[in-house]
């Protein structure tokens, strides 16, 4: 094992990959742009460094600097985390060009996967079933209706090199192509340097469903089951499961084999993830991505395995802990994202400073928090404020823990995605399992602005008592009324706050 | 009297310390917790964890299970003024499109005098790596614009004013 | 299942509690001394209401309060926790008596157990083994200097009505034997309302192993592995583990056998805890404690058991979800007992005011606290904080969590256990699981009070850095040095320390 | 001039921000993190979170990974003149046993004028429901009691004053 590591991240995944390293005797060493000085990945990495200004383009995606404070901290290894350089083939190629070793697949692999079109390709040749879609990227927006109207509508337009939601459109009418085709391009390019986009035919109401995969270089690959992700806003998750409701022990036994084939296909060696659109009993390749997800905890809930651990046994040399069939799955797992976002108010991105934070605690629930106390929200960088997972005997279990966290979770000072998840948590539809990724569309009840009428009456009796106590401290220096006799109770006699009293 | 979420409450706080909502006694305490914002509110033995934050002049931001909801408060003769005189005034609405959050203006799809739709695309803001299409809110011509792409603006700033589909 | 319960406790686990309660959508009702009115217990339940002024006595062991708040407040089952009156027959008959469900085992399981002298002579009969000792409460500082000289020294005093180290004297010589105990009387008084003391042979350097068991009165009994504490101070548990890290296959299950036992042989419903002392191979039944223990949450980490859902299911009426061969032994875990001790300064008591908490996140790691920011630490009541729980596949792993774990906690205001238990966690014994009562007092070098020399040195340069940065603010609305031409960069020459600058 | 844990640090700030602890340089730099006593410190990259409470005069308490320690910070004129005023004084030793903590006087042990032993018991203090023996600090003569059964008492309060073993 190397003894020590750059985290070329920030947030709550650098937090995550500092925690597993250090759990490892590995020397961690973070970075942070100026806005970042004070962040919480700064405060406990074992090493901080300074890399640029808050634009991510000069400092977490500035590689030079990057493998300048690797140097100068005697660093021995880089871990991307997930976003940044996460799946950028040239980054991966750099550590290794100046000697370290990079937490992650070969350079080839990710350049494989990261061109998705590509990937497409190779994935149809490893028997895996894909989506039909355009087989290259796009070259102009006259191209982009031509293949539209080829496919069909609905289509959807994707970033070649990236993923997140980022560059993503569905396009249902033909006259929506143009502009859809404009915003995707810029998009991409603003997002991953890389403005190619390529086209899908779009599933209506699928599921996503996607299969943790790790391989070893010494010729093992398995999975480690799938995560549901269907709850999606704008392709950006908001709730994962582990295991899938609706999956069946055969379907999950021939996902997870289509998933290792996907894994071998590419020699994969370290973490990662090949998504599947499912529906109606059948499954779809939709991408493979090189790099842990945001979504990991959930699969090591029900796998007790730790993912990030693993990533470094492996990147070190070490063969896979486990085989297969050693492999458990235990229980149900969920995770909510909580981000700074105000998701009654059209999920406008929010900003402030975290001035509470309160986080739940108990049995089977967990907090990988990228925020302290203290910490600014601003615009430059991704709203997750940290995850929310809960781990129970069964699907049930877990939400009534999910429910209970969130209600524990408290975040003053932002707007957070926590009420609405809350909401999703009680909601029939979800409790049931009828998931997909048109959920939220369907679901518009959940983003009303109602407030139950206990709740009413005391933030009603709150704002009164608030105002009537600020106002009694403001008086208090003066005296009042001299003629009113003095008397122990009078004191506490308080004047209607109508004016009447 | 308290505003909240668009209705009017009319509180009382009684000498005993009880709290009179729209004619519901209410055994009442009030404690601080969690500095500097934390309140924990009993409301006959009902507990209510809250963040409470004095935005000046009766006005309160109260946070209360992750929800945020602003809430003004106002003696009875204050509030009978406002009422009479928005009475007066009429109802004025405003004919333009702010920024709902801080970001970059990266596209203006619409110049001065265009005319447009409810649901027309007018501008695309950038906030968080996100691309965020501001939509006409209905039939309207576009009178006076004031973002360019590339500016960056502010939560609330005016982008865009709005008159008649039909004026000139 | 009922629907609501009147937790008639405080602290972490008054939380622990509603928490469980909450998960099962039961209405949870809390009470509270005057000191706790804006206590953490009281934020999270559902209802809570005053039962009187700080002192125990007057509040939470005042059981005609305690009732009166049940009444009033509708709920139909009442939960002890454990201390206070967890143990005391009187108050589950009072609960009985006015219709409610006591959450525990029945009045006169209770009385027989806590009884310490009789329920010694009752495991006898039941075959399970006890170490010599009084069979009946002393009654006099004479009749406890003939025992000690009958039964050999060392011997050791104990309450006849309580546990948790109060009224524990262990005497070494015969001169000391009458001091010893008219402090273990008045202790045992004021802590249990009752000075009954008996006396046992003392073994040196046992280790302390529980086996935790559950009854459900419809016949069945199962126990769910054990915990090892042998790490106390002055009788007080510090750090907990499970499972046992020298107990054999063979002896875990013989104990585990011995404890069911135990626990048929009072017919006993609920959780339940059956003490032992281990040395060589051989163990002896010590105490049964007839609620839940603080250290539970160990062994719901390597069962993925929720004990407080067990117990309620049971008062309910329900049988155990789990027969013995369904109840797994998964990995290892570890607790650390955080409490407002100064470890380094002879363990005294600490007061103050929490102004920063910043709690562990990520995987394996469990926070079971009872304070928030804000919290007045005061010396009303037991000086536990919360607990730190951490849990891996085996025990090196979550040795190395729990470290991270405790570099993670952050606690200001009060001092704390954690600095103490940090290193713990590093000690070469501890490493090797060799471990006895004595752990502490052999470890004299934990007390130290030295500070590595990288930290005395950030901590000087920190220090001058404050107090440059300080003086700064303070000169700063005055003009200085008018002289000084002005220059960009004169504004960041900062003047010596020493005077000079 | 820092004094920290009974050692004395000689620490320098350099006009461009580096700090020199005896004699060893280091780029540095402190930030705030929560609030009020979070700081952040990078000292030659390594980082450290603390929090730290002014005390006045110099002084700070400062606390590291769960530890409390005190800080003074001197110039070097005030370093020096304590150090003339304390030597010209001479060490002078406190014969007295205090509080260690708050808590309530259970028993006293001895009466004025009693000759006690090093470690005999002196007095019994309760604090949070435990009892903790006081004990004489080594062989000494009780001159004066301030403490009785039943008082509370505070941390660092005067209990018991001790002369030479064999005063009168």
């Amino acid at each position: 094992m190397f003894e020590s590591v750059l985290v070329a991240n920030r947030g709550e995944i650098a937090l995550r990959v500092i925690r597993g390293a250090r759990e490892l005797g590995i020397r961690t060493v973070a970075v942070f742009s100026e806005p970042d000085r004070a962040a919480p990945h700064v405060l406990h990495a074992d090493e901080a460094y300074p890399i640029g200004p808050a634009r991510a383009a000069e400092s977490y995606l500035n590689i030079a600097a990057l493998l300048a404070v690797a140097r100068a901290a005697d660093a021995e290894a880089v871990h991307p985390g997930y976003g940044f350089l996460a799946e950028r083939a040239d980054f991966a190629e750099a550590v290794a060009g100046a000697g370290l070793v990079f937490v992650g697949p070969a350079p080839a692999t990710i350049r494989a996967m990261g061109e998705k079109t590509g990937a497409r390709r190779r994935m149809e040749a490893a028997g895996v079933p894909v989506v039909p879609g355009t087989a290259t990227p796009l070259i102009s927006a006259r191209e982009a209706r031509r293949e539209a109207e080829s496919l069909g509508f609905p289509v959807m337009l994707k970033a070649a090199a990236g993923g997140g939601g980022k560059g993503m459109r569905v396009i249902r009418r033909a006259e929506d192509v143009t502009g859809a085709y404009e915003g995707a391009v810029r998009e991409a390019g603003a997002s991953f340097g890389d403005g190619s986009v390529y086209m899908e035919r779009f599933l209506e109401r699928p599921r996503h469903v996607e299969v943790q995969i790790f391989g070893d270089g010494h010729g093992n690959a398995v999975h480690l089951f799938e995560r549901e992700c269907s709850i999606q806003r704008r392709h950006q998750k908001l709730v994962e499961e582990a295991p899938s409701v609706l999956l069946s022990p055969a379907e999950r036994r021939s996902m997870g084999e289509a998933a290792v084939r996907a894994a071998r296909a590419v020699d994969y060696v370290g973490a990662g993830t090949v998504e599947f659109l499912y529906r109606d009993g059948e499954f779809f390749f939709l991408e493979m991505n090189t790099r842990l997800q945001v979504e990991h905890p959930v699969t090591e809930m029900v796998t007790g395995v730790d993912l990030v651990e693993w990533q470094f046994r492996v990147a070190s040399g070490e063969a896979l802990p486990l085989r297969q069939r050693e492999i458990p799955l235990r229980g149900h797992s969920i995770e909510c994202r909580i981000t700074s976002e105000s998701p009654f108010d059209g999920f406008l991105p929010a900003t402030g400073l975290v001035g509470e934070l309160d986080v739940p605690g108990g049995p089977g629930v967990r907090w990988d928090g990228g925020i302290a106390r203290g910490t600014e929200i601003g615009l430059h960088y991704d709203p997750l404020l940290g995850k929310l997972v809960a781990h129970g005997a069964d699907r049930e279990v877990a939400v009534r823990r999910m429910r209970r966290a969130l209600k524990e979770l408290r975040i003053g000072g932002v707007s957070t995605s926590a009420p609405l998840l809350a909401r999703i948590m009680e909601e029939p539809d979800f409790l049931a399992g009828r998931l997909s990724t048109a959920y939220l569309e369907e679901h518009p009840e959940l983003f009303g602005a109602e407030v139950a009428d206990s709740g009413r009456e005391a933030l009603a009796a709150a704002a009164a008592l608030l105002e009537h106590e600020r106002r009694k401290r403001r008086a208090a220096p003066r005296i009042r009324r001299a003629a009113r006799p003095f008397s122990p109770w009078a004191g506490s006699a308080a004047p209607r706050l109508d004016g009447r009293g | 009297m308290v505003s909240l979420l668009g209705n009017r409450h009319e509180v009382d706080i009684l000498p005993d310390g009880r709290v009179v909502v729209d004619g519901r006694g209410h055994a009442a305490s009030l404690a601080a917790t969690s500095p500097p914002r934390g309140r924990s509110l009993l409301l006959d033995g009902a507990s209510f964890a809250l963040l409470a934050r004095c935005a000046g002049g009766g006005a309160w931001e109260l946070q209360l299970d992750g929800r945020s909801v602003s809430a003004e408060v106002l003696d009875a003769r204050t509030a009978r003024v406002r009422e009479l005189s928005a009475a007066a005034a009429g109802r004025v609405k405003v004919a333009a499109l702010k920024a709902p959050m801080p970001g970059l203006v990266v596209r203006v799809a619409v110049g001065e005098g265009d005319a447009v739709e409810e649901g027309d695309t007018v501008l695309i803001v950038e906030a968080m790596k996100m691309e965020n299409e501001l939509r006409a809110p209905g039939a309207a011509k576009v009178t006076r614009l004031h973002a360019a792409p590339g500016e960056a603006v502010e939560k609330g700033q005016v982008l865009v004013e709005f008159g008649e589909p039909g004026a000139p």
